[in-house]
């Protein structure tokens, strides 16, 4: 009964060409292995979603995969635009859906609790109603006029979390963002992982547990998976890794180079992790540690 | 004019709008360093808000990202970008903060994209949670730096609803607007300058603007900065160690 | 700016005569003590409301205290029924609005997301809609017909948990059941706890709150404040007392007098608590440190 | 007929209708006993669920309520109700297991006022969360005792809805009941005699009902309850230590 599987594995069973994809992590356990196995095995023509993305998308874009995005927010947050993102949107290659991120968020909670829509007070003024074509709904008891926030129900989520066991329990500490109701509002779910534990860790610690085995398609353990981002109690963000992204990334040239080297050119994401300097990499380990002393 | 830089009191003034045991949802960059240099300062029980889930949130230093380490570091407790948003949906935020790439005379906010002659639109970032603040918390407070390219009389984009959008009651939409020389209200549904930096002139706050807005009669002198408060503005500041804006 | 009252201030100034009162809990952390506490105050015409509802609600209903119950479920959990409550159904002396445990947890969670209403794929049949006449809803998408749940935001909400800060930070540990869902959709919350903690100690462990201290009217310490529900790492269930309850409440008469002397009759709930055989509680806390190693 | 007694074919017979892997939504009671029981013998990756949120539990003693310590003590995760009841209305649960006051030739389900007359009705717990797993579980179990007081042509109110209700694609109501005499079937929407237990008569098997329902043609025997279902089945009957129903 063990979900678990390789990466490239996992990724070559559940996420195909065309796929609505949900990227999960808020600031912390952002997938960044997972997409550096999407890219390298060059899947197309896929349909992101999330509430507000980072360059993540960004790398995923500029790799060619991305057909359209459905976000409240793409960018390199605290430092810009995210440029891949931009000159694609600008050059018409990739489209976009430009919702917010609360209304994300309620697109996959409808789907999280199986309505079609939810109820709510956005949507109501400005020009984000009309590009994205939103409906009214009336109160049936107040009259009030509402949005309808449609339901999102992705083709499979893609997630990084703390650890799991081997059946597909998955527990993540710290920060969830939107990463639990994009998970649970589809049909399929890959977590990668730090680490596997034992199921009697998980059943010893069951408020831990965020997402349940039999929702769970496959698990992986990659360690610093969601690098460089980060993950309480395991690494801190590498903020210089996301400036330097801002700086590569302004050169499509240059990014097309580094994607060929430093993506599509790794065995896996442990041979990429393998290269980069190992001092910065355990100051990032001793910055999580303090954290949580 | 004192001997403070434009960031310095544009983090300042903003902070300053900020009273004590106000929940705020506070966005990344000024709206942060604002609400943070608030916080250490005349409003210890601000309550601050990050849409990434962080719920009383105290950052030992400027957050990159409003999911970031800095975020969740010493806050009260972490909740999910839907409980946040519920609260700001149920009326419970005091007061949101926000910054934009444009704004205009009716408080409407621009992050989604900027029209250029014979080129596409120039892409943003999009609204994050900046529509959905600018709706739904009860006051909403815009901070720009005193820059003529983003003050304009229509924005090209309305990501973020101004004053004339309908809304529910107890939501009152923009409310000030502070730059590092004055502070506008919206009074009447337009930006109105309300009161001039110590040491400006109407002129000068005007400047950023390319048509005559309202003033208030008599025109207000904010008070001086206090060396704490533009103190802690510089270190916040110096920390962030990016551009404002 | 503490929020530390003595249980008898904070019922004092935070339940009025007539006020909806939520009461949280779900098989664990049912706040007893709170409860016995409206009942000394002689507290009038409440309109209680959760999904499913234990032998407080009886207690309640018992005393006098009760005017209409709003709830899924009004019983003594495995045993069978409220006997205080179905007296005074039959007797028309107490209300009853029958929904479902699902239909009430979505009442309070469209209170907590401020909307009037969610939609839902219940009381879509049998004899509950036209009991509580439910609204119909269209999806503006699918043309789905649904049932618009009402929202439902108490006036209080009265919940149990393991700890706070003086400031009011909330922290639950295992099942919240419908507890935050409840607490979050009320006016006020009032929260008693088995121990007041330093703010370092919350913010050391910020996913573990569950109520920020903005939204707490008044948290007061009441060890054993849950007996004889349980509290998981303090106490364990004890089912003996909800067998003695099921005795007890047969008896109308009999029952006034254990209210009269029980709970009118006794100066606080540690004044109750004293007089419960010490092995029995010991035992109980012993059951609960044997579950969590 | 075997030694065995009502109470434990009850369980049983039951606890067979549940496969292995199956999302199980359960109630307190004999549904518990049987799920509890189909798990420790052929069904040991069901996954059960309890309403006050416990996901994937596998309790050590039968718990006295759906919020008990033993659903605890051992479950894979704590949910909350919302996240259980989410689960359930996004067709993720495989079968519900419900027991109940009454039940008619339709499924419906009675827990909330029994008829009188010239009383009061006699006032019941209410639907819990059975209305809502009997309208959107992917199918639904009943589980009665073989007492005719609790079969009736019309249930006196409608908790739970049954097979005449209209419902979400894939979502079935009622398939199956099961006594300790017998499993009845409801393939035309209406209570039909599938099968009778080992060494029961189709008249023994009827007996619980006021009306002849229609029988499966031929009707089946199912196969003897095996020593070990039977001797776990007993187990949790005596840790259970109430009366069944």
């Amino acid at each position: 009964m063990s979900k678990i599987h390789s990466l490239r594995e996992a990724i070559a069973e559940n996420v195909g060409d065309g796929d609505t994809v949900f990227i999960g992590g808020f600031g912390q356990c952002i997938p960044f292995a997972a997409a550096h196995e999407i890219v390298r095995q060059r899947r197309r023509r896929l349909v992101l979603c999330r509430s507000g993305a980072d360059i993540v998308f960004d790398l995923l874009v500029a790799a060619g995969c991305v057909e359209k995005i459905i976000a409240g927010y793409v960018g390199n947050p605290g430092l810009g635009l995210a440029h891949a993102f931009r000159r694609a949107v600008e050059a018409g290659t990739v489209a976009v859906e430009d919702w917010t991120n609360f209304a994300m968020v309620l697109r996959f909670h409808a789907a999280v609790l199986g309505v079609p829509f939810l109820p709510a007070d956005i949507l109501s003024a400005g020009d984000i109603p009309a590009a994205v074509n939103v409906r009214k709904v009336v109160c049936p008891y107040t009259g009030r006029d509402l949005s309808a926030i449609p339901m999102l129900a992705p083709d499979v989520a893609i997630i990084h979390a703390q650890r799991a066991d081997a059946a597909g329990n998955v527990q993540l500490f710290g920060l969830p963002g939107d990463t639990l109701e994009g998970a649970l509002a589809s049909r399929r779910i890959i977590a990668t992982v730090e680490e596997i534990v034992a199921p009697a860790a998980i059943r010893a610690a069951p408020d831990r547990t965020v997402l349940p085995a039999f929702r769970i398609a496959a698990v992986s353990k990659v360690r610093f998976g969601a690098y460089p981002s980060y993950v309480d109690r395991h690494y801190g963000r590498d903020d210089e890794a996301y400036a330097e992204w801002d700086s590569l990334s302004r050169d499509a040239a240059a990014l097309e180079r580094w994607i060929a080297a430093e993506v599509i050119g790794r065995a896996d994401y442990a041979d990429y992790i393998a290269a980069i300097d190992k001092k910065r990499l355990d100051a990032l380990v001793a910055e999580a540690a303090a954290v949580r002393q | 004019m004192s001997e403070q830089t434009d960031t310095v009191r544009l983090v300042a003034l903003a902070a300053r709008e900020i009273r004590d045991h106000e929940v705020c949802f506070v966005g990344i960059g000024v709206p942060s360093l604002a609400a943070m240099a608030a916080k250490r300062t005349h409003a210890p029980n601000a309550v601050l808000i990050y849409e990434s889930g962080a719920i009383d949130a105290d950052p030992p230093k400027p957050p990159l990202s409003t999911g970031s380490p800095a975020v969740v570091a010493n806050t009260a407790m972490i909740g999910s970008c839907l409980s946040v948003f519920a609260l700001l949906q149920q009326g419970r935020i005091d007061r949101g903060l926000l910054s934009a790439a444009q704004v205009d005379r009716e408080g409407n906010l621009n992050s989604t994209a900027l029209h250029r002659s014979g080129r596409p639109d120039l892409r943003l970032v999009g609204s994050g949670g900046a529509h959905d603040i600018a709706l739904l918390a009860r006051e909403v407070l815009i901070i720009m730096p005193q820059d003529k390219r983003r003050f304009v009389e229509r924005v090209d984009y309305v990501t973020s609803p101004g004053t004339r959008a309908p809304r529910l009651s107890g939501r009152q939409g923009p409310t000030a607007l502070i730059t590092s020389h004055a502070r506008f209200s919206f009074d009447r549904g337009e930006l109105t300058l309300d009161a001039v930096a110590d040491g400006v002139s109407s002129a000068e706050a005007r400047a950023c603007l390319t048509w005559r807005p309202p003033e208030a009669a008599p025109l207000r002198t904010l008070a001086p900065i206090d060396r704490e408060l533009a103190a802690v503005a510089e270190t916040l500041i110096h920390a962030w160690g990016r551009d404002i804006g």
